[in-house]
């Protein structure tokens, strides 16, 4: 199980839970488990999120997530 | 709407070309004689990108008609190195890192020789005034400064 | 477009007189290719005057005055060292027109008939009592500078007429003048506001003096109770106030991207002063 | 980590001649407008002069009856049924049902000379009806505001909001108002910024062709060819991989050149004209009207501080607009606006919302500069009330590897003490400051980027080495890869060339944007110089009869690694290259990713000014910037980034903002009234250069390009308020508003 921190205006399409268990390994079923869990975040991770794990930005859905790591969901950042 | 011909000497060659009276002496440079390293930043005499000399007079290429260029002498920044040497202030850009995109280059490396010819020990203050019609977004024109510097003094050591 | 470079002035007025769409003369050009490359002006005559002789001269008259070629750029204006000792706020007013660049070509003639309100080089002129020297179809007659424009981008010249010269009066002794302008940054910016002073000394005291404004009405024009405030005084603070609430008061100005109403009014006050200080002190031979 | 502890490298650090720098100082460097193509057409565009007008009608018959006019677009010659951010891109390329905003494409013609097209362009006849518009952002969020598009809020916007709210942001920890209670002084204030340009000097050009058979080619000046392929693909309708994009060189973008504004027409000129080339250039009226400025803003702050300067909670509620689409920055600008700072106790809240003004871009840093102003400018005014020194609050609550970030994420390696210490120590601090004179300073963060990378090495036959990138060089970045690739490799800096390639020679890349070229581009140069080395050293060994691991490499040669591995003289690369043909063939390597270990980069400014007290004019006497590059590659180009943003941040504070009339007009469309600094408006700029290595990057490197722009309008105001007392709370800090706030202390 992996436990997601989402941003307070997601809280709306979970039930008010600011932290959600996910079971998953990488980032790729932290996203589809939101959406399967939690049906109304599926527009939202399909706009474009970043995953945060222990600090650093995944940079694909195949990251697996390590026992314990902090994962933190995020608008996705970009840059000028 | 007839065009004009128009005779010119371009960094010391006798160039002629055919210009619709309401071309600029920069769009004739560029597009008429494919000499496309004065830029065009504004058009509108704000940014010196296309600065060229005109019978030595530092102007706005955007600002001067190409046909006005008839029977002048114009000088472009293809010209300012010569016989395959670079001019110390061409040098003393790259050594200093003085352009970043390299987009205004062009234009502040003409307008600098033409105040070096005419003063050859500037202050900063000088430099920068001299220099505020050449717009530089990408360095701060810090190390532009101080290039035109390292470059006036070496003219100066040279002449010396 | 035609592209005419008549070699007379006659030769200019006839063909800008005979002409019948739209005819912009060209000098220095640094506004009529800005106004034809926005698409603002499209002219269907542009009659070159560069190449009529002595476009180009600067000329001591015979009265101690100067006669001012139409197609003197300022650079070569700020190279004339004579008549920067004459008139030093009438060069500095035109060198403060745009960049290095743009003193290669821009013209006085043309700051003056492009008719803007914050034209950086008619100020001083305008203090300084010039006239112009105007060549029409029908001849030729002079006007004095503040007379020339209407109003924004309008000027009083006729169908067909074309300014051949500008001239300044002589100097004399114990004068001096200045022009200072404030500009959101240090170069290449118009007016926000504008002010020239010329003034005459009678030992300590101001026997005459012109006060121009610029960029705080539809036309740059004298004001004549800042002038008033400083004649007969010798500059002391209460001139230099009375000077800059009579500035102040001369003000109509609007609010526009460049400046708003209250500050305009109030950096002319104090542009007005600054500028008196300076001519006060050219005057003294500072 | 202290600098003696640092590796010393031969190249990595040194100031070597860019290799592109002869061709820029000599004018033979091509950009965007400067290529031409046999049978060329120009193109112009028809443009609203309407912020907010129905298009009823376009009647071009009197330009396609001009001789020598080819081809007229509108709307109806782009495919229907886009959605989402493609729909956006190809609204914004030319206008549907409605112009959006003064500026707006609505037609473009091509035309055998560039006078002809924009003689065409000004024939054709647009009818429009004009609808009531609104422009500032406190404005566009009313809710009786005119509506600017229906259905374009995104699923993030609860029920019930304005109309013009398009993403609705909530996100924080702790407890706030427990936090507030704490502290011995909260404030609350409001702070607003206007859009800004880019102001990069070389305007948008491209020279486009697209065939009857959907392949085609551009030349463009653009930050990223993959994405130009990619969107004008979407927005045309076009097999992505049929268009082949070749970047020119790129005369500045700032993050304005990361997306498509005009290119898709010059592929639609060409193919309704029957193939022919098609050049399509910007004037610079049209750069400011009509491509992508940064946001405005409105900002409320609220922090909470004790008396000795401990930050107990602190709360931010941003307003932006980012023009007619979804897209401001507001997240960005949430994220970064107390990154500084370790909080317990944060909520930030965030709106992005529509307005008449053309669709912003990305500007360095987005979003971090607006953010920065109001929080340090609070955080300065709350200083000052409490008696605090800034520089010691900004240490004490300064974040350090590990804490959690306000925006969620816990940080890595970072370097926030080290500069804060280092400016610390600046001499700038000391300097005497006279009448009117105030010093002022300033924080700033930004994450930096990785994003698609694919980099190609290949080995030539004399031992040199070609590198093709995907990342235009912007600012120096081929320099700083020929030096990573010659370190790796062991060889001269002028034996690497770095080429900026096509979209044909490469799988996709990200453009050169998230201050990520010199690290991601570098970072894969660096792991396909490692493959072609385990490539050479295995030569090496067959060649000697040796096993590979018993081959290292060092000094440019394949070397046997200890006695063991018997004794051979090293095979240098150019003896391995010279006999590739017969020993196995091509030497390359080749990396793609999308790279792990961005290292985010902090920066403290210090600006000394002095202002006019008659007339609210503002000089800048003296200006210092210190920021973490991780590793300065080539340190004149990471003093040039600094540099130039402080430059950038200088010109956003005091001048420049886009200027509207009462009709949605844009008032400054051109360099004399959109007043970037010149030459003479500046000092030179002090650097610092801190190096906290990054250790997500084989040489430490951190992004340095955005950073720099994010201090320099607090720095601005908190150094006003010290010269004069006055407080600006609102950008620009333009003459007007100084005077104005001096004259109102009375």
């Amino acid at each position: 199980m992996v436990a997601v921190h989402l941003w307070s205006s997601l809280t709306r399409f979970t039930d008010g839970a600011r932290e959600v268990d996910i079971d998953a390994q990488t980032v790729g079923g932290v996203l589809d488990g939101l959406k399967s869990d939690y049906p109304g975040l599926e527009p939202i991770l399909d706009a474009g999120v970043s995953v945060v794990i222990d600090g650093e930005i995944a940079t694909g859905r195949h990251v697996e997530i390590p026992e314990g790591a902090e994962v933190v969901l995020m608008q996705r950042l970009k840059g000028g | 709407m007839s065009k004009m011909h128009v005779t010119t000497t371009v960094n010391g060659d006798t160039v002629e070309f055919l210009a619709d009276p309401r071309e600029t002496l920069l769009d004739s440079l560029r597009d008429q004689l494919g000499l496309t390293g004065t830029k065009e930043g504004c058009g509108t005499g704000d940014c010196g990108a296309c600065s060229v000399r005109l019978d030595g007079t530092l102007v706005c290429s955007c600002l001067v008609l190409g046909v006005e260029a008839d029977g002048k002498r114009i000088d472009t920044i293809e010209g300012m190195s010569e016989d395959g040497a670079l001019h110390p202030l061409q040098r003393k850009f790259i050594e200093h890192a003085a352009l970043q995109c390299g987009f205004c280059t062009p234009g502040i490396l003409i307008a600098a020789k033409a105040l070096l010819e005419e003063n050859s020990n500037p202050t900063e203050e000088e430099v920068r005034y001299w220099l505020a019609g050449n717009l530089c977004r990408c360095t701060g024109y810090d190390k532009i400064i101080r290039a035109v510097m390292d470059a006036a003094a070496e003219l100066r050591q040279e002449a010396a | 477009m035609r592209y005419h470079t008549p070699s007379t002035f006659e030769d200019a007025a006839q063909l800008a007189a005979g002409a019948q769409g739209l005819t912009r003369f060209l000098a220095g050009g640094t506004d009529v290719l800005v106004q034809m490359r926005a698409g603002s002006v499209l002219p269907d005559d542009l009659i070159d005057i560069k190449k009529i002789p002595g476009v180009s001269d600067i000329t001591k008259t015979d009265d101690g005055g100067w006669r001012i070629g139409v197609a003197v750029p300022g650079h070569k204006l700020g190279a004339d060292a004579a008549l920067r000792a004459d008139w030093p706020g009438v060069v500095e007013g035109m060198e403060l027109v745009g960049s290095t660049q743009i003193q290669g070509r821009a013209t006085l003639a043309g700051n003056l008939c492009n008719g803007s309100p914050a034209a950086d080089g008619v100020p001083g002129l305008v203090a300084a009592g010039a006239t112009v020297e105007i060549t029409g179809p029908d001849g030729t007659r002079t006007a004095k500078v503040e007379d020339v424009p209407t109003g924004p981008f309008k000027t009083s010249l006729a169908q067909g007429e074309v300014i051949s010269a500008i001239l300044l009066p002589p100097r004399g002794p114990n004068g001096g003048d200045a022009y200072l302008r404030f500009i959101p940054r240090t170069e290449m910016d118009i007016a926000v506001v504008g002010c020239a002073v010329s003034l005459t000394l009678d030992g300590d005291t101001i026997s005459d003096a012109r006060v121009a404004l610029g960029a705080v009405a539809p036309v740059i024009a004298l004001a004549p109770d800042a002038a008033k405030a400083i004649v007969g005084t010798t500059l002391d603070d209460a001139a230099l106030d009375a000077l800059a609430r009579a500035a102040s008061a001369a003000c109509k100005p609007i609010d526009d991207k460049r400046g708003t109403v209250e500050f305009r009014t109030e950096v002319a006050g104090v542009l007005a002063k600054r500028a008196a200080k300076i001519a006060y002190a050219r005057a003294k031979g500072a | 980590m202290a600098k003696d502890e640092f590796k010393e490298y031969r190249l990595v650090g040194t100031r070597p001649d860019r290799p592109d720098g002869l061709d820029k100082v000599t004018g033979r460097a091509r950009y965007g407008a400067d290529m031409s193509a046999p049978g060329m057409l120009w193109a112009a565009v028809v443009r609203s002069p309407h912020a907010h007008a129905k298009i009823l009608k376009i009647d071009a018959s009197k330009a396609e009856a001009l001789d020598g006019v080819k081809a007229v677009v509108t709307r109806a010659d782009f495919p229907t049924g886009l959605t989402g951010e493609e729909w956006n891109l190809q609204e914004n390329t030319m206008a549907g049902e409605k112009a959006l905003y003064d500026g707006h494409a609505v037609a473009a013609v091509a035309a055998t000379s560039k006078l002809l097209a924009e003689e065409a362009a000004r024939l054709i006849e647009v009818e429009y009806e004009v609808l009531p518009h609104v422009i500032d952002v406190d404005d566009a969020i009313k809710p009786d505001a005119p509506v600017i598009r229906e259905g374009a809020a995104n699923a993030s916007v609860p029920e019930g909001m304005p109309p013009n709210v398009v993403q609705y942001l909530d996100f924080g920890r702790g407890d706030i108002e427990a936090g507030f209670a704490e502290a011995d002084l909260v404030s609350e204030k409001t702070y607003k910024t206007e859009a800004t340009h880019q102001g990069y000097i070389e305007p948008h050009a491209c020279l486009g062709q697209l065939g009857e058979d959907g392949k085609g080619e551009m030349w463009v000046c653009t930050q990223g060819q993959w994405f130009i392929r990619k969107m004008c693909s979407d927005v045309l309708g076009l097999d992505t991989a049929q268009l082949r994009v070749t970047p020119s060189e790129i005369g500045g973008g700032f993050g304005g050149k990361t997306t498509i504004f005009m290119e898709p027409l010059s592929l639609a000129l060409s193919r309704k004209a029957g193939g022919k080339p098609v050049k399509l250039v910007m004037s610079r009226s049209e750069v400011l009207r009509a491509t992508g400025p940064t946001a405005s803003a409105s900002m409320d702050v609220k922090i909470g501080m004790k008396k000795d300067g401990t930050i107990t909670a602190a709360r931010a509620e941003f307003r932006m607009q980012g023009g007619a689409f979804p897209g401001s920055p507001v997240d960005m600008a949430l994220y970064c606006c107390f990154a500084p700072y370790k909080l317990e106790n944060v909520q930030h809240i965030g709106y992005d919302v529509l307005a008449n003004r053309p669709k912003c871009a990305a500007y360095r840093a987005p979003g971090s500069p607006m953010g920065a102003f109001a929080v340090e400018s609070l955080l300065d005014e709350m200083c000052r009330e409490l008696g605090v020194d800034p520089m010691e609050m900004r240490l004490k609550n300064a974040v350090v590897e590990g804490d959690t970030a306000s925006y969620g994420p816990k940080y890595g390696s970072i370097g926030l003490v080290e500069t804060l210490e280092a400016t610390k120590a600046h001499p700038n601090l000391k300097a005497e400051l006279g009448p009117n004179q105030g010093r002022g300073m300033a924080s700033g963060y930004w994450f930096n980027h990785n994003g698609e990378t694919s980099v190609s090495l290949a080995i030539s036959e004399d031992g040199t080495a070609q590198v093709s990138i995907g990342t235009p060089d912007i600012g120096g970045s081929r320099a700083s890869i020929a030096l990573m690739t010659a370190e790796t490799l062991g060889i001269p800096y002028e034996d690497v060339r770095v080429n900026v390639v096509e979209t044909g020679a490469l799988g996709v890349n990200e453009p050169t944007h998230g201050s990520r070229a010199t690290f991601a581009s570098g970072k894969a140069a660096v792991i396909a110089a490692g493959q072609a080395i385990k490539e050479m050293c295995k030569r090496a060994a067959n060649e000697w009869g040796i096993d590979p691991e018993a081959v290292e490499w060092a000094d440019g040669a394949a070397q046997p690694a200890g006695p063991n591995a018997g004794k051979f003289p090293p095979m240098t690369i150019a003896e391995i290259a010279g006999k590739m043909g017969s020993t196995g063939g091509p030497i390359s390597g080749h990396h793609e990713s999308v790279p792990e270990g961005v290292g985010a980069s902090f920066g403290c400014h210090v600006v000394d000014v002095e202002v006019d007290p008659e007339t609210g004019h503002v000089k800048i006497l003296r200006y210092l910037v210190v920021q973490d590059a991780g590793r300065a590659i080539h340190p004149s180009y990471v003093e040039g980034q600094y540099q130039g943003g402080a430059a950038q941040g200088i010109g956003w504070a005091l001048n420049e903002a886009y200027i509207y009339d009462e009709n949605g007009k844009l008032q400054n469309s051109v360099f004399l009234d959109y007043r970037v600094p010149v030459a003479s408006d500046l000092p030179m700029i002090d650097t610092v250069i801190v190096e906290v290595p990054n250790p997500g990057h084989p040489y430490g490197v951190r992004g340095v390009g955005e950073t720099g722009i994010t201090p320099p309008l607090p720095a601005i105001a908190n150094a006003i308020q010290a010269a004069t007392g006055a407080r600006l709370h609102d950008l620009p800090m333009s003459p007007p508003k100084v005077l104005a706030a001096i004259k109102a202390m009375g």
